[in-house]
């Protein structure tokens, strides 16, 4: 029997399997394909101090292996989510992760506050990448200065694991992940979308409402293992990866390059059931490879 | 049906035009096609087109119980659909169904009007069915460029009253579809899908005669399921998903 | 009848069709498939000081809509290129652009000196954004000052038309676009490769033999084209759009964006006769849009 | 022929083995297939594999002058292979052709060796017409891993004398190629192809018998036209490009 178990700071997952936010609603949206408890986890949608619209329609369009979306953090709130959301998730044993994301500091501290006095949600991801809004944190996630102040104010104000969800759109996103673990981090997660953009060429016409937007799916996954196997030599905390995992073997290239935990984002749009096929793969993978415990594969490379 | 993840197989692929074909499908595993509702759509797995990474999003056209058919009318848009056009008989296709709402049928209303426009018909034709099945017999207005882009005409039939308009004229009433005669008679109920501005156009003569109207919308989608939040559309309660919260809308709670 | 010209610096180009370093050899590779004098112009292959052998297999691996490369500016230096190849480029009639790399500054020089005393090459194209040689020079590029030292020596030293490629492995490129301007780049030319990683997990090795690599392909194209838009509004000098281009509505694309030209790149890897193909749909376009003259499309979207 | 690229019509697809193909091929266009050398290479552009983005190059089989085909033997390695294998009877397939260097043939040599294995047999049944042609009677060893991954036996049987060995014994001599009895007889000239410890074993085979020794390499290449540079060998003159300078090397000139 092989032990798919992995730790992200006082977090216990049963497998390294979560989503990513934005790409599994809250969960309950998919229960129709899988049994959510056999995920190792699952990151809830962004969720914003007051309730959000998100940007205009069109906000998505198809790119080569990959999309550009710029939804823009649609959501209801915070309060909304302790309300209705919350209650529902306790149906499950998967371990529920809440992704915050603010326009100023004091957001991302208001929202964890909330969590960690009206919830028992053991751990947040701190988006401070979104590319889509003007302060969707992405200021906060290019310069080790703002990445420092945020994860540096949510330490202080939530008890429970916290996890910085980093940009990739930066010079050298090591800098940035050093000084989230500096200020108290128990993980980092990499990497966000990339900021990109597409045209409607017989239009003349931008095909996003907001012209530029992030980029996922596949066509990512390169960036993605470079900055994860980057990260991962640069930090002692956990490095959870995730971009452009379709399947179990692109989940084992990211735990190779040095991931504790992957997330599967766009893949889920695709066959929604993608999540437990990738935990039964890497437990076959092990097996094959004659691998106990899946903690020994982490950044297991050999040149 | 349950909502969920299903390997079909193309009984027929009919090219109806030289933009659309007609597959038909069934399940692999036979399942039963049972409680699929009218106005509800599938998404497609689009396995053979290097250009394609989505879903791609198709209405439910008809599902024939006897057969435990699923018909799709698949116009070309863009290679995920120009490849799904192509799908040899035989072939297996893998579908996400059903999803979404459905169009609001009771049959209080007697004088209902189905208005088609392009691709739009499909939806219209298992809804005409649920409604001849619930003693409602619709009307049906087709609209399309020209005579040779009318499509499945022989199956609105058996379900309804045929109406036909075209831009050049060349079949039924010369014109767009709100300016068809069959406007001047009173109607309890508009449905209607087809290409933005004729929706807006109906929609226009339905708040006009105070008519209740359902349209039925297409925004781009990943996901289908709520999850992504793409294909959002404006109403009056504001953004929500069309793949979820819709496709079918009562104009009322839409912001045109 | 649409005119296709454009200018780049004192660079008259018949058509905006360039191809990009490296992927197109030293042009005559292509001559057995396409009428080489119907390009805008021909950038042939990473030139150095000194002759490189590059790094070993492999060096290639291909990814999702794109490829990793590492191929590490294999080359037979600039006194090679003048003596042998140089000679053979008369042949053609389209204008041949030499892209220098260099491990310091002083190589760029001294190439640059070379090809200006011993040529009449028009245009060079400075690579500051090579991802796999330790000194290939994205070191320079990723800094404004590496930038903007480069720049300034190569402007001094060649007299001819001074294009500087960016990488696009940075937080803001319109920062390093702008120092290049301000040193007397005629133009900037992106985007380089971005840095990506592949591994094979059932040998559980990275899949290029320097680990990491460039990523291009259609894969790339949204950040390309995001980049070349925030740039072309960043700065006053022409900006040559490249990355991921695979056809005649790509190329539009970035043109659209801001792109006086555009370079084709891994595309002539599949298709060698795409690029006439290119020139043909952009002239064709030109007319069905009703575009008299190709410069009335630079940077023409709107919102 | 002159190098170029060109649709191909799939005139049979013969399965041969769960891993392999015989795709027999001739020009749309109906241009005369002359002067493609043994060694040479095609760039096949795979259309219906989403995960597939460059060409695959695959070795030259055989040319039919009579009919005017070309054969490629297609082993599955991946998806774009496992694609191409699935190309119906009748579709097209655009190749970049012809590509690399050739074997070096001299009817001065005899008693020329070719050793094959797995799908590096493909090259040997087009050298082995080649020398026949040229009065020489190649003696041909083809390895596998059993009696039922031997391909093309009977064509190979044409051209000259045919020495099988399997590693499992099922055919042929028991063990690997180099163990075959073949080698206790002197040679003038090996020519192989097959998996890198294969040749490597043939290569010092040759050098302890001092026999001249050409293998046909099969480096992972992007274009196949000397420009992405990706295909380098090491040799004495340093990297040079499998893909030009290549597929054909005289183990002289490699460092193993």
């Amino acid at each position: 029997m092989v032990n798919l178990e992995v730790s992200i700071g006082n977090l216990k997952l049963k497998n390294p399997v979560l989503t990513a936010s934005g790409t599994f609603g809250y969960g309950t949206e998919f229960s129709d394909f899988i049994d959510l408890d056999r995920l190792g986890g699952y990151i809830v949608k962004g969720t914003t101090l007051e309730p959000r619209q998100g940007n205009p329609y069109p906000r998505m369009v198809e790119t080569p292996s990959g999309m550009l979306n710029a939804v823009g953090l649609q959501n209801k709130g915070v309060d909304y989510f302790i309300e209705h959301i919350y209650p529902t998730l306790s149906a499950f044993k998967s371990v529920p992760v809440v992704n915050v994301s603010g326009a100023k500091v004091e957001d991302y501290v208001r929202v964890c506050e909330k969590l960690a006095a009206e919830t028992d949600i053991k751990a947040v991801e701190i988006n401070i990448s979104c590319p889509n809004v003007k302060q969707g944190g992405m200021a906060f996630g290019t310069t080790t200065h703002g990445a420092s102040q945020v994860t540096k104010a949510v330490r202080a104000a939530f008890p429970g694991t916290v996890i910085v969800k980093l940009s990739p759109n930066v010079t050298d996103i090591t800098e940035i992940a050093k000084a989230a673990e500096s200020e108290g981090a128990d993980a980092v997660s990499l990497i966000n979308t990339l900021m990109g953009m597409a045209i409607d060429v017989e239009k003349r016409k931008p095909c996003l409402s907001t012209i530029t937007g992030g980029l996922s799916g596949a066509a990512v996954r390169p960036v993605a293992v470079r900055m994860v196997w980057q990260t991962a030599k640069a930090v002692s905390i956990p490095v959870i990866g995730l971009g452009g995992i379709m399947n179990g073997r692109d989940a084992l290239e990211f735990i190779l390059a040095g991931a504790t935990a992957i997330e599967v984002g766009t893949a889920n749009f695709i066959d929604p059931a993608v999540t437990v096929k990738i935990v039964d793969y890497i437990s076959e993978y092990c097996q094959r490879h004659g691998v106990a415990d899946v903690n020994e594969l982490i950044g297991a490379i050999n040149r | 049906m349950k909502k969920c993840i299903k390997d079909f197989k193309v009984v027929e692929n009919q090219r109806l035009h030289p933009l659309y074909s007609l597959l038909r499908l069934t399940p692999v595993d036979g399942t039963k096609l049972d409680g699929v509702k009218p106005g509800q759509f599938v998404q497609v797995a689009i396995d053979k087109s290097k250009n394609t990474y989505l879903r791609r999003p198709i209405s439910i056209n008809n599902v024939i119980e006897e057969t435990n058919e699923l018909w799709l009318l698949v116009r070309k848009a863009g290679d995920g659909t120009a490849s799904l056009m192509e799908t040899p008989e035989g072939e297996i296709v893998n579908l996400i169904l059903p999803l979404g709402n459905e169009f609001n049928v009771t049959d209080k209303n007697k004088r209902v009007l189905l208005i088609g426009g392009g691709v739009g018909v499909a939806p219209m034709l298992l809804l005409g069915k649920k409604l001849k099945s619930m003693g409602v017999t619709p009307d049906i207005l087709i609209g399309a460029r020209s005579k040779n882009d009318l499509l499945e005409l022989d199956a609105f039939r058996e379900i309804g009253n045929l109406h036909i308009s075209t831009d050049d004229g060349s079949a039924g009433e010369h014109g767009v579809v709100t300016m068809h005669s069959v406007f001047m008679s009173q109607w309890d109920k508009f449905y209607c899908c087809g290409p933005s501005p004729m929706m807006k156009a109906v929609a226009a003569k339905a708040r006009e005669t105070g008519t209740d109207c359902e349209v039925s919308l297409e925004n781009m989608m990943a996901c289908g399921l709520g999850a992504c939040l793409c294909c959002v559309e404006k109403t009056v309660k504001g953004n929500v998903c069309v793949c979820t919260e819709g496709p079918v809308f009562n104009i009322n709670d839409l912001t045109w």
